[in-house]
């Protein structure tokens, strides 16, 4: 499993096109956005080949100004769907 | 003395004999036991240090002094006319019968004629501490500075509020809020010089946890190196630098700048509209010349 | 609370990626915290005082289970006071009220019974069949009576604290419902003074600037407030201003030393009263030096003088009432520049500071602070100022130096009257609570004032009262002689509030005749003193809004319910008119002029009437899409907050209004914004108001416009200093002022029962002079009684507080229920403003 | 030997119920009586005696300071102690010399009602004990005392001390006093006849150094009487020390018992039938 949180900087006035073109790369979520065009993005992958494709896919969407990797976590196959208490 | 009578007396003495080395026996086990308990109780005693958060009635002597001062006889505890103190009990971890309070849950109220102190038959609170302002029970501490909300920016200052040595042990020093930009913080300090360990601070805390605590002065306060002076300090007391005083700096500078040595440092002189020379004033004409 | 481990590493994602941005994105917060812990966290404004902090609060399961300053707020960035900190716990006090409870002796109704719980539909029952005998009276004492003749024998007292709507529908029911005019807000006893200097000065209530000007100041004046307690969000902006901006100085006035000394260049404390000396001083200091800005001057003011010799506002049968020349008038007449600058000519500096004991050096370096063009000054004032026998001309006298200054509606220069309530503004003021007001700045007395509102409510014409009703201290009076004979109290705690109660509130809500109604949800000092109590639903447990100093109104949506039976304020305005018939409170000859309204009810007229009812039933949601109850819609089927909102803007932007500048934007817009400055116009705020360029009321090239008065232009109001109602003798030696503390709020009805709270204040002391103490031969703590002429109490000294009163006063705060020091303070009022002096009376200290 | 249930059957014969138990009874009376002192201040707010048997301040005037805490006071280094603890250690063992040191045992201490209680129902159960002390033990308790006091620096044994914790605990109402009080009940009936106050308790040895020189002593005035009934034997806390007064006068020993350890408890006058034992001084009848 593999999980990023990615800042993606796009044009302001180009924020909704660019979130909907985020949401159609598989296992994207746009968590929020401010009024200067910064978005926060999560994309999960279980195939790292494909996520690293994912995310050069970001930087080339149109309107994107940049997307970086902020946050990365990657582990073997386990049950991740198991509880954990906070 | 005859044979007969050293005869009969034989067996006596056997019998003597065989008590004494009883009785040696006897002194021995006595001594080992009594030692044994001796040893236990000298060990007891040291396990049984005072906790942190008891705090010792106004005038007591440091803990060691105290503990061989204190009868355990309670008449502070009696003659405190706000029952804030208490004796320890069987199980607590403060010794057995000595005198003590929690501040957060009773702090002391600090009377003027101190009530408690000349009642002590022993001196083990002294009789010289006449001016409740100069007990020293303990240190109040600002523990945490990442709950206390003061340090948040929140408006509190409950322990400044109730401190009955107002303005002098616990200060508020005020900041700029670099967070919201636009705030003060308003930050309690303590000041070891006058904080005389009543607790009121630590008992009014608003937090769930108290922040504000007060501590054995010996836990509470650092202490900087004998060498180390402080400089502003002794120069303050001097009146004058301790060596002979720096000389009157010139520096090369280009115009319109000047240097203020025990000011602001280098700054712009306001720049006069006129030139030096009235002529050039004069030649640049009505418009400016520009 | 618990989610999937990959829940928790996508959240992580996202907090890390958020955090890296650097921005703040309140939307991911609110949904990641939810997700984290199940919280949903929506906007409000604070409880407590004028200041209009806005909180966070998280509730859980429907109860408030967190809370915490709102860093997107502008006025408070995140922060809170100490009490704003503790803001869930005031709802869940042990002892909250949860059914109605009725005096009742063998099963029926006694006025000196027990209080046993009752259905609402028993309180109500027994409610209206004491208003409706005394309606009754009242409409046959009015028979053939002209408009502004009309007497009534029904009363309500009203609150700062109630929301916008709240207020605006109890003006509604009392003014033209029942068509009394006996309708006041406690506000009465905090802003009145306020409210009747602006208007004098401006036409116009409220101030012109807003707390940016803490920003942009150079200098702070501090008149009669102590903000460092409580203003205690503004005060640290305030701070902060004085710590980093260079040449920043802080000048504070007030009879004993107070926190804000701690920070003040100029701390002074000035004997009691004198405070009309000082204001004269400084404006004789600009005169003489001719400071002020003339250009100003002959554009923007004009000179008036006011009537001088006006009493203290006691009964009339008094001596001190018997004795002045022009008691209760105000009536303004014009001067000239020279007559004004003579008439503040005897106030020179040696004058003013043998009168008032401050040191000549501080009274000229104030003077100086405002008569430097160079120096941009805001003043502050509260209570120090506005519970004074002079509060009208006292606040006049500020506005006269800004206004000889010219320093005045711009950044950083500002007159500025704060409020003690969280909407004193926006509900006591702006909506029309006062005896003597209606919505939007309009007044009772004027006939094209009453028509308009008629109109906007869809009256016949002449339905509303044009006589000034009772005010708040001439209520407990009334009450007493019979004439005022049911009273409902809401959302205050008057008894423990009000001066003097020993003499006049108690033996009035008391009197047999009378049958007094609280409304709270705690057993207050009140409660305990009504006939009939209703549990009320308090703060987010309903939809509401408040007005702030600002002008900033804020909304919040109800967040959790009410325990119990407990009802908000507006259910129980709402539904007590369904307990009248039109028939039962109109005459038959106003009834004649509306037939439609025949055999309705009186909340069928009021509120049903196609305005109120207009916006139908919904589900409230946030733009995060949480879900919202509410429960005055879900009861009467229609969005009744929102209808009385919109009804209320008619009185702002209806086509023909009478009097600008008081504009609001739709509903919708404030629960979306962190609140909005009005006048709103066009959805853009106002900051400054009478400049242009900040209000667009003023136009293009008129530079200030104070366009409340006919000719835009403001009233200097010269007042001469006039000795106090009461003040220290032989037998009574020393001052008494009261006030508040920092951790409690007003009468500690909600902060005395947050434990942290009332561990941190557990009661009333009284503050003193440690020589003082020691001539009385009291020490820190001992027991004392505080005696006036009129009562006394039990409390302990305290010589070390935080208040240091100089020699001869002394200080003691009125939030302690079980040491009520109201007994013992004067009900001496501004004749003006009726506004209670509880800053000034005489008593003694003896020890029990 | 006379057994346990016709103990003093002959006294009361002789001088009825009363006399025959009247040291007894006003002992009782005074131990109450004391207690009672202690305890109308926190009860009643009279004031009359204030502190505990430790130290204590008699109508607010007169300072007393128990001489065993005084020099575990020395012993732990505090040598300049107020003149207020001085003044009460004087004013204690100047009394206890006139009426005896172990009176303190008898008359005031509270634990002696507890010892007396184990004794009584050990009596009653039959119960024998098994291990046996030597009376001297306490002597050696003595030493260790001060010793330990001298090594901690501290009043070590005051934090085990039985006496002034029961004292304290009943005075000032501190818990788990009540198993200072069991545990004390138990080493009486368990394991050795009157075992703590005889024995062990190195407070009673204090007072017991007072005692040899102490004025007011039991004296066995008429011992010529005696008929050997062995009773007083049976009741006396310390049965040595009436051995040389009662029989000692072929040797030439006085009728004053000189022994330090007696308690001055009067159970030995109380039960005797032939009255052989009064109070008087150690120099006269």
């Amino acid at each position: 499993m593999n999980i990023c949180g990615v800042l993606v900087h796009a044009r302001p006035e180009n924020i909704d096109v660019v979130r909907e073109r985020l949401l159609m790369v598989d296992g994207v979520e746009v968590h929020g956005s401010n009024e200067d065009g910064r978005m926060v993005v999560t994309l999960e992958q279980d195939d790292n080949d494909r996520m690293a494709d994912a995310l050069f896919d970001f930087q080339r969407l149109e309107g994107v100004i940049s997307a970086s990797m902020i946050y990365h976590h990657s582990e073997e196959t386990e049950a991740h769907a198991e509880e954990v208490t906070l | 003395m005859t044979d007969a009578v050293r005869s009969e007396n034989r067996p006596e003495k056997r019998k003597r004999a065989i008590s004494r080395r009883r009785f040696m026996a006897d002194v021995a086990r006595t001594a080992c036991g009594v030692g044994l308990l001796g040893l236990g109780i000298g060990m007891f005693s040291r396990a049984g240090a005072l906790p942190a958060m008891s705090i010792r009635p106004p005038g007591a002597l440091p803990e060691e002094d105290f503990l061989s001062a204190c009868t355990r006889c309670g008449l502070c505890v009696r003659d405190c006319p706000y029952d804030v103190l208490q004796l320890g009990g069987l199980g607590e971890q403060v010794p057995i019968g000595t005198p003590y309070f929690v501040a957060r849950e009773k702090a002391c109220v600090m009377c003027e004629d101190i009530p408690c102190v000349p009642v002590c038959p022993t001196g083990a609170l002294d009789h010289d501490l006449t001016d409740i302002n100069k007990a020293r029970m303990g240190l109040a501490v600002v523990v945490d500075q990442e709950t206390c909300i003061a340090f948040l920016g929140l408006r509190c200052e409950v322990c400044f509020n109730v401190c009955p040595v107002r303005g002098e042990a616990i200060t508020v020093d005020r900041r700029p809020n670099p967070r919201s930009d636009r705030h003060a913080l308003f930050i309690p300090v303590v000041h070891s010089d006058a904080c005389t360990g009543c607790g009121l601070c630590e008992q009014a805390c608003i937090l769930e946890k108290s922040a504000i605590k007060v501590l054995p002065t010996h836990l509470a306060k650092g202490e900087l190196g004998s060498h180390y002076r402080l400089g502003w300090d002794e120069k303050a007391k001097a009146g004058k630098s301790l060596v002979s005083p720096d000389l009157e700096h010139r520096y090369n500078l280009p115009e319109g700048m000047r240097y203020d040595h025990d000011g602001e440092g280098l700054m712009q002189e306001e720049p006069s509209p006129f030139e030096d020379d009235p002529l050039d004033t004069l030649n640049r004409g009505l418009d400016g010349g520009t | 609370m618990k989610q999937t481990r990959r829940e928790f590493i996508r959240n992580t994602a996202v907090t890390a990626t958020a955090a890296a941005a650097g921005v703040t994105l309140p939307g991911l917060n609110g949904a990641l915290a939810q997700e984290g812990d199940g919280i949903r966290w929506d906007k409000a404004a604070c409880r407590y005082c004028g200041t209009g902090c806005s909180v966070l609060i998280g509730t859980k399961g429907g109860k408030v289970v967190a809370s915490q300053g709102d860093p997107d707020a502008p006025v408070n960035r995140g922060l809170n006071c100490i009490k704003g900190y503790f803001l869930p716990k005031i709802l869940y006090g042990k002892d909250r009220l949860t059914q109605p409870l009725l005096r009742k002796s063998n099963g029926k109704y006694d006025k000196e019974g027990d209080f046993e719980p009752v259905s609402w539909d028993e309180a109500f029952d027994v409610m209206a069949a004491h208003w409706k005998p005394a309606i009754k009276k009242s409409m046959e004492e009015n028979a053939g009576k002209p408009a502004d003749q009309l007497t009534s024998r029904v009363g309500m007292f009203g609150s700062g604290q109630w929301t916008v709507w709240e207020g605006y529908a109890a003006s509604k029911l009392m003014k033209a419902g029942f068509r009394s005019n006996h309708l006041d807000p406690n506000a009465r006893h905090c802003m009145a003074s306020a409210v009747g200097a602006f208007i004098r000065a401006f036409g116009i209530d409220e101030p012109m600037g807003c707390y940016d000007d803490l920003e942009h100041a150079d200098v702070f004046v501090l008149w009669g407030a102590n903000m460092a307690e409580m203003h205690p969000i503004l005060w640290s902006r305030l701070t902060d201003t004085r710590l980093t901006k260079p040449g920043c100085e802080v000048h504070v006035l007030s009879t004993y030393e107070h926190r804000c000394f701690e920070l003040a260049d100029n701390g002074m404390v000035f004997t009691p009263q004198t405070d009309l000396a000082i204001g004269n001083y400084i404006a004789n200091y600009i005169i003489q030096n001719e400071a002020y800005n003339k250009a100003f001057l002959d554009k923007h003011v004009n000179f008036t003088k006011t009537p001088t010799d006006i009493g203290y506002g006691l009964r009339p049968e008094h001596a001190l009432e018997k004795a002045a020349k022009n008691a209760g008038k105000g009536k303004l007449s014009k001067i000239s520049f020279d007559e004004y600058a003579k008439s503040v000519e005897p106030y020179t500096v040696e004058h003013a500071s043998e009168l008032s004991g401050v040191p000549k050096d501080q009274l000229l370096r104030l003077a100086k602070a405002y008569a430097d063009p160079a120096k941009k000054v805001t003043s502050f004032w509260t209570m120090g100022m506005n519970q004074h026998t002079r509060g009208v001309w006292m606040n006049g006298l500020v506005y006269n130096i800004h206004l000889l200054m010219g320093k005045i509606s711009e950044p950083g220069n500002s007159p500025f009257s704060l409020t003690g309530q969280p909407s004193a503004c926006g509900t006591a003021r702006e909506v029309g609570t006062f005896c003597h007001r209606l919505p939007a700045d309009l007044v009772v007395a004027k006939p094209a004032h009453r028509a308009f509102s008629e109109k906007v409510w869809k009256l016949p014409e002449g339905t509303l009262n044009g006589k000034v009703g009772y005010h708040a201290v001439l209520m407990h009076r009334m009450l007493k002689d019979s004439k005022l004979n049911t009273f409902w109290v809401m959302c205050n705690n008057n008894m423990q509030a009000a001066a003097n109660l020993n003499e006049e509130s108690l033996p009035g809500w008391r009197n047999p005749d009378a049958f007094v109604t609280v409304s709270d949800p705690y057993p207050t000092v009140s409660a305990t003193a009504a006939d009939l109590i209703l549990p009320t639903a308090m703060w987010i447990e309903k939809e509401g809004a408040y007005g702030n100093a600002e002008r900033r109104t804020q909304f919040w949506r109800q967040q959790t319910s009410a325990p119990g039976d407990a009802q908000s304020d507006l259910w129980q305005l709402m539904e007590f008119a369904k307990r009248f018939r039109i028939e039962e409170v109109w005459p038959e000859e106003l009834l004649a002029k509306s037939p439609e309204y025949k055999g309705k009810t009186l909340y069928e007229v009021l509120y049903e009437n196609g305005q109120v009812n207009k916006f139908p039933k919904q589900q409230v949601t946030d733009d995060r899409g949480n879900k919202y109850d509410n429960h005055e819609m879900e009861h009467f089927g229609y969005y009744p907050q929102k209808g009385l909102f919109e009804e209320y803007r008619l009185f702002n932007s209806a086509p023909d209004i009478i009097k600008k500048g008081h504009e609001m934007a739709p509903f919708e817009a404030y629960h979306k914004a962190r609140g909005l400055r009005w006048p709103v116009i066009n959805g853009k705020e106002t900051l400054w108001r009478f400049r242009e360029g900040y209000d667009p009321h003023v136009a293009k090239g008129d530079g200030v416009k104070f366009y409340g008065k006919p000719d835009g232009k403001a009233n200097i109001i010269t007042a001469p200093y006039e000795p106090p109602a009461e003040s220290p003798d032989e037998d009574y030696d020393l001052w008494l002022s009261t006030g508040r503390v920092l951790e409690h709020w007003h009468s500690g009805s909600m902060t005395q029962r947050v434990p942290e709270l009332h561990r941190a204040v557990p009661d009333a002391v009284i503050f003193m002079h440690p020589k003082d103490a020691r001539k009385r031969r009291l020490r820190d703590g001992a027991k004392v009684k505080v005696v006036s002429r009129r009562g006394e109490i039990v409390t302990r000294v305290e010589t070390r507080g935080r208040n240091r009163p100089p020699e001869g006063l002394v200080f003691v705060p009125w939030f302690d229920a079980s040491r009520l020091i109201n007994k013992v303070t004067l009900d001496a009022t501004d004749p003006l403003s009726k506004e209670t002096d509880y800053k000034k009376c005489a008593v003694k200290v003896v020890k029990v | 030997m006379a057994s346990y249930e016709r103990l003093g059957a002959d006294a009361i014969a002789v001088k009825g119920r009363l006399r025959a138990h009247k040291w007894l009874l006003l002992r009782r009376l005074s131990q109450v009586g004391i207690l009672v002192l202690f305890l109308l201040g926190p009860w009643a707010g009279l004031w009359i005696i204030k502190g505990n048997l430790s130290s204590s301040l008699l109508l607010d005037s007169v300072p007393m300071t128990e001489p065993l805490v005084f020099l575990q006071m020395l012993a732990a280094g505090f040598v300049t102690p107020a003149t207020t603890a001085i003044t009460g250690v004087l004013i204690v063992a100047g009394f206890y010399l006139l009426v005896g040191g172990r009176a303190y045992c008898s008359w005031v201490c509270p634990v002696n009602m507890i010892t007396d209680a184990a004794n009584w129902l050990r009596q009653k159960l039959g119960i024998k004990p098994t291990t046996r002390f030597s009376h001297h033990v306490r002597y050696w308790m003595l030493a260790m005392v001060v010793l330990v006091a001298l090594a901690s620096g501290s009043m070590a044994y005051e934090l085990i001390n039985p006496v002034s914790l029961i004292h304290r605990g009943v005075i000032f109402g501190v818990g788990m006093t009540w198993a200072v009080i069991l545990g004390v009940f138990l080493f009486d009936l368990f394991v050795t006849r009157r075992g703590w106050c005889s024995h062990v308790c190195p407070m009673g040895a204090a007072y017991g150094l007072i005692g040899k020189f102490s004025l007011l002593r039991v004296r066995a005035d008429r011992r010529e009487v005696c008929n050997d009934c062995m009773e007083c034997f049976v009741v006396c806390p310390e049965p040595q020390v009436i051995q040389p007064a009662l029989k000692g006068a072929e040797r030439g020993i006085g009728p004053v018992i000189v022994a330090g350890e007696c308690t001055n408890c009067g159970r030995c006058i109380d039960i005797c039938s032939k009255d052989v034992f009064n109070f008087g001084t150690r120099f006269f009848k």
